[in-house]
């Protein structure tokens, strides 16, 4: 799950990392007011989930409280690469000597933390991974006893030649790896975290992901979830607990298993269709998951067929039969529906099924060739 | 023969008493797999289809000698259940719980180790040898015993995979399901290195999906290692990147993890990769006939070095 | 180092574990008082660091507030074993249906905390170990990754049949490690737990000692140090950085290094002394840290010599001698001091000491003989 | 020949630049220990007593190879100094630093075992291998180059006890201090192997004291194990129960620990505990007497049969 740049910062500042002062504005006078009370050039940054908002024009300096508040008009409301810009951060701005990068992400490879730092920070940290590898400095973070202070120090003086400087480095880099930590991230970022007159180290930016599988215990976290920010459908999916990813084709899925739903759409682009979705009902599927599923799919106009591919393990064929016969009376879709059951009671759900008469297919191969025939 | 479960596996299920430990530990008992205990935390004393269940690892351990657990326990306490049953002695854990934070299993994956254990999973769909043993959730109707490993990130496309094995009339040694998240304790190289030493097997389908790069460092060590043929699928070649595909592994983000750069590696490495998982088992079977042409010529050549 | 049973208990509650409502009174109004509020019988239990104060009589049942003033009166000024009671709980008193031991030590031989726990509770549990082991349970916890939930189900089966109890007495435990993890402690106990009608589980004792080395970063546990139960010389001389504990002899003891100087209350023993002291100067010493330890010997009644045996290593032989000749001037000692200097800086060291005209030995068996002889 | 260090030694001083670590980085120099390099955040690029001080030990260990390290930095510093060795590739750290706490041994020490390092301490004086290389604080001056192994908990008595050898002709192979914590990287019985596998020692001197049970683990190893003689001496006699005797591991608690249980434990393994460390050259005299006749009298006997 993604946060927004002023919920991680928050996250930063209560374990003590330093941010600049900021308070968030969902309107422009909102804007005014806090620019004023800041009495301070200010930073006015568009809250955005997604990538490039400042390409995108979404975060703008302003002199004082006036221009903070024409800014604000401007980005509110605006649309960043899908997204509408709800809400913008005035943070307090400050001279900038020099700017480097901080993360931290869980390394597949190692089954570790890794911290990653980088002195040429500001910019797109893939684009320095990709050309200029040597400039980015890594340590590996033993899980069991935490980041210990040499690890830090050791990156802080990649970054900085005062011993000040790298002291407070060391130190951040101890309290971002604990918010990473504590929060279950699976990314925290600081990009860039800049050194300004009087030699103090600051995160001027602020990047969190959370790891999905840890919100059970991060109800606080979870809680800061923006509905706003995301697509209609996906909302209504992770409430009936189905993954789904929205794409932009007309052949609608519905499978069980992420990688069979992957493979299916894989499929569906190789015998000449396009998937309109990625949508796992999951594992022990009960039959109101597969009525969730349709009505999801079919509230995409883009959709012109259906297929439902079910190999039957810890799910049962009986039951999605029992959820699509369910959703057909429900719903009554108006565009094809093709279904391929197979493996755990795959016979009782075949029987239930008859009474609906669906086309079926009895391989993978063939029941998404079918919905590709079907959606015409 | 086959890998990690056989005859000897002695399994006691975690979590017996719940929905999915009940029905798969009787799926499991049904399938000939010796089941001896179950474990639920103030449900001892009772039983699951025959199955004796105690209030915690170690009565069980004190009473049954198992080797093996299966974990169906809720996520929160998933962790919980892996150092309980590497505390009290099992050899091999397979957690098919999904929904596993990472921070924890960062944390549990080293002392498994370090404790001599192996685990399997999380999220993942256990594991089967056929006719022998089956530990998890892998339906023992699609297998049929024959000299093929699988090893997959995947659940319900492994049952595809190993369906059209069957199909084709390509029984496995051992099929592996090794979970579809960012930490896992048993990765593929892990699997094919048992593969290798196992003398039943004679080929092995590896099927990885995006994210990581655990397929590309699979196919550097088939490169190096291997002797046996290895034929592959990769799932999501038409995910579109930063978004989580169903598996908490399963996401490319900022280039990295494509199913294109997987399929390359694969390539390079000389291993075969199918464009449908139906397609599997004709991959295979050319790999093995190749495999075999190259054993004989191999063969003939130290014959006719011996005269 | 020591806390009392009221700020052990703050511990416990701080983590979760659940005590009955009790609170501190100095005077016995103040007792009456907070049994009046509670409106309810109470314990009135004295506050000491030494053990056995309930055989002593300083823990008493109080049916009501007037019984509870008239208790405290006597346990107030009470000497339990050598401590005076500034200090008593009154604590709400419960109905006892079972008792039980609960202690985490750390365990020298595996290098982990130990969680012991026993259906026979409140009692010397020592007596428990000696006679009927097999009726305490272990488990050794991996300090890495902390105490697991099931270990502290593992346990709390031993203690309770009740699957309520169990659970409530498994994350009894869990917030106990947790208390001796944040502590810093090298013990905590709950002797007994208990169960009440209607089946809580209570701590109804609390028992908590620090890692005397882990102090510094235990500042508020530091500052409960009731000096008024420690020897003022023990003080003093913790004061001046010494390691110091008194005894009932008559050989005053000076010597650097631990191990050295039990050996050298050995010595002392074994050749027909009684030693007043064990005094460890410590490493890097400085000549203020002699004059201190002379000081701190000198105002025992009991000393009849003082003997100096320092074996210079890190400790310089120069630094000690210069204490000695310094301490000479301020204390102007009127017992016998003998004086063995060896090691690092010997040379040096004599010199200086050659002012001062003592008695010197050259060995660590004749430096204790000649004290002894001193002694008279 | 010697145990954990000898003229391959070469020593990086972490904490140079402080009071202790300065002063004994020149006392280790003059002894003739290989000391390449110190570390003081803050004060790279300067020099101690010639050495070249750098800010990390991985700037350290990328202009020198070090293979042992010894810590001289303050309590709250030490045990990051320990993971920062071990991580940089150090295979034997010294910790001399006292007042560490247990519960950051606890996890620092398992850490350092599962990379492949040995840790000595905290709270002890070092070793010195007579000749060859001293690393800690052990005073260069009262050793002497020979065949007997000291092992101890402690600092100044281990001196007494060295020099007592020393003065009674009896050389040194390696002296080590343990250290008097409760949780210690190297106990009696890692140095009690090393010892029984290193040719040149003859016969070995443990010095114990009150707290814990490691004399007595002790006891029963040498029992087990050893075929060299080993003499003792436990300081804590007349210490009273339950107070602290300045090493944080040196306190009898609830009955155990105490002198006279070490005692009985090492006299029924057959072991000699001297009444003053004076009398240990005495007793080691003795005992490598008795080993000699014995040794003598299994040649005799192996001869004999021989014939």
């Amino acid at each position: 799950m993604k946060v927004h740049e002023y919920q991680a910062r928050q996250m930063f500042a209560d374990h003590g990392v330093p941010v600049p002062n900021g308070e968030i504005a969902t309107t422009s006078s909102e804007a005014y007011e806090i620019a004023e009370r800041f009495n301070k050039p200010v930073m006015v940054k568009a809250q955005v989930l997604v990538g490039g908002r400042g390409k995108a024009g979404g975060v703008k300096y302003a002199e004082n409280a006036e221009a903070a508040q024409v800014l604000a008009t401007k980005i509110i409301d605006m649309d960043i690469k899908g997204e509408t810009v709800h809400k913008v951060l005035i943070s307090e701005a400050v001279d900038i000597l020099s700017e480097s990068y901080v993360g931290i992400i869980l390394d597949r490879a190692t089954q570790k933390p890794v911290i990653m730092v980088s002195s040429a920070g500001g910019v797109d940290i893939e684009e320095v991974a990709d050309k200029t590898p040597e400039k980015i400095f890594k340590e590996y973070v033993d899980p069991v006893v935490g980041l210990q202070a040499y690890q830090a120090r050791n990156l802080a003086y990649k970054l900085f030649k005062d011993i000040g400087q790298v002291r407070q480095g060391a130190d951040i880099l101890m309290k971002l790896y604990q918010t990473f930590w504590d929060v279950d991230a699976s990314l925290v970022e600081i990009n860039p975290l800049v050194t300004v007159p009087g030699g103090k180290v600051l995160a001027i930016d602020a990047k969190v992901n959370i790891d999905d599988n840890a919100l059970y215990r991060q109800k606080e976290i979870e809680a800061m979830r923006d509905l706003a920010a995301e697509e209609p459908a996906e909302i209504k999916a992770r409430e009936a607990d189905l993954s789904f990813v929205k794409l932009d084709g007309s052949i609608g899925c519905i499978v069980n298993g992420a990688g069979l739903a992957m493979t299916t759409m894989d499929l569906v682009k190789r015998y000449g269709g396009e998937p309109a979705n990625f949508l796992d009902i999951g594992g022990s599927s009960n039959p109101q998951k597969v009525v969730a599923a349709m009505d999801i799919i079919l509230s995409d106009p883009n959709v012109r067929s259906i297929l439902i591919n079910i190999f039957g393990g810890i799910t049962r064929c009986d039951d999605v039969a029992s959820g699509i016969v369910e959703a057909f009376k429900q719903l009554k879709p108006s565009i094809p529906v093709v279904v391929r059951l197979t493996g755990t009671n795959e016979k009782e759900g075949k029987k239930i099924l008859a009474s609906v008469k669906l086309p079926s297919a009895d391989t993978l191969d063939n029941v998404v060739k079918k919905a590709i025939e079907l959606a015409g | 023969m086959s890998i990690f479960i056989d005859k000897k596996t002695k399994v006691i299920v975690q979590g017996i008493t719940g929905r999915d430990g009940s029905f798969h530990a009787k799926q499991m008992k049904n399938y000939g797999t010796n089941v001896v205990a179950g474990v639920t935390p103030g449900k001892g004393g009772s039983k699951v289809a025959g199955i004796p269940v105690f209030n915690t690892m170690q009565d069980a351990m004190a009473k049954v000698k198992a080797n093996t657990s299966v974990i169906y326990v809720p996520p929160p306490f998933a962790v919980d259940a892996i150092y309980e049953a590497v505390s009290a002695g099992i050899k091999l854990v397979v957690c098919v719980t999904e929904g596993v934070p990472a921070n924890d299993m960062m944390k549990v994956a080293p002392f498994v180790k370090a404790n001599g254990a192996r685990l399997i999973g999380p999220n993942c769909p256990g594991l089967i040898s056929p006719d022998q043993s089956k530990v998890g959730i892998l339906p023992g109707t699609i297998v049929k015993k024959g000299n093929i490993g699988v090893i997959s990130r995947s659940g319900t496309l492994t049952y595809e995979a190993i369906w059209a094995l069957t199909l084709e009339g390509l029984g496995q040694t051992t099929c592996v399901g090794i979970g579809g998240d960012q930490v896992i304790g048993t990765n593929f190289i892990d699997c094919l290195a048992a593969f290798e030493a196992d003398k039943a097997t004679k080929g092995i389908v590896m099927i990885g999906e995006i994210g990581g790069s655990d397929e590309e460092e699979a196919a550097a060590y088939i490169k190096k290692n291997l002797t046996k043929p290895v034929v592959s699928f990769i799932a999501g070649q038409a995910a579109p990147p930063g978004k989580r595909m169903g598996h908490a592994g399963a996401i490319v983000s900022g280039g990295s993890g494509t199913a294109e750069g997987k399929i390359k590696a694969l390539n390079a490495a000389g291993i075969p990769v199918a464009g449908s998982p139906t397609e599997l088992p004709a991959l295979m079977k050319e790999a093995l006939k190749k495999a075999k042409a190259k054993a004989a010529k191999k063969a003939a050549k130290a014959k006719s070095k011996a005269k």
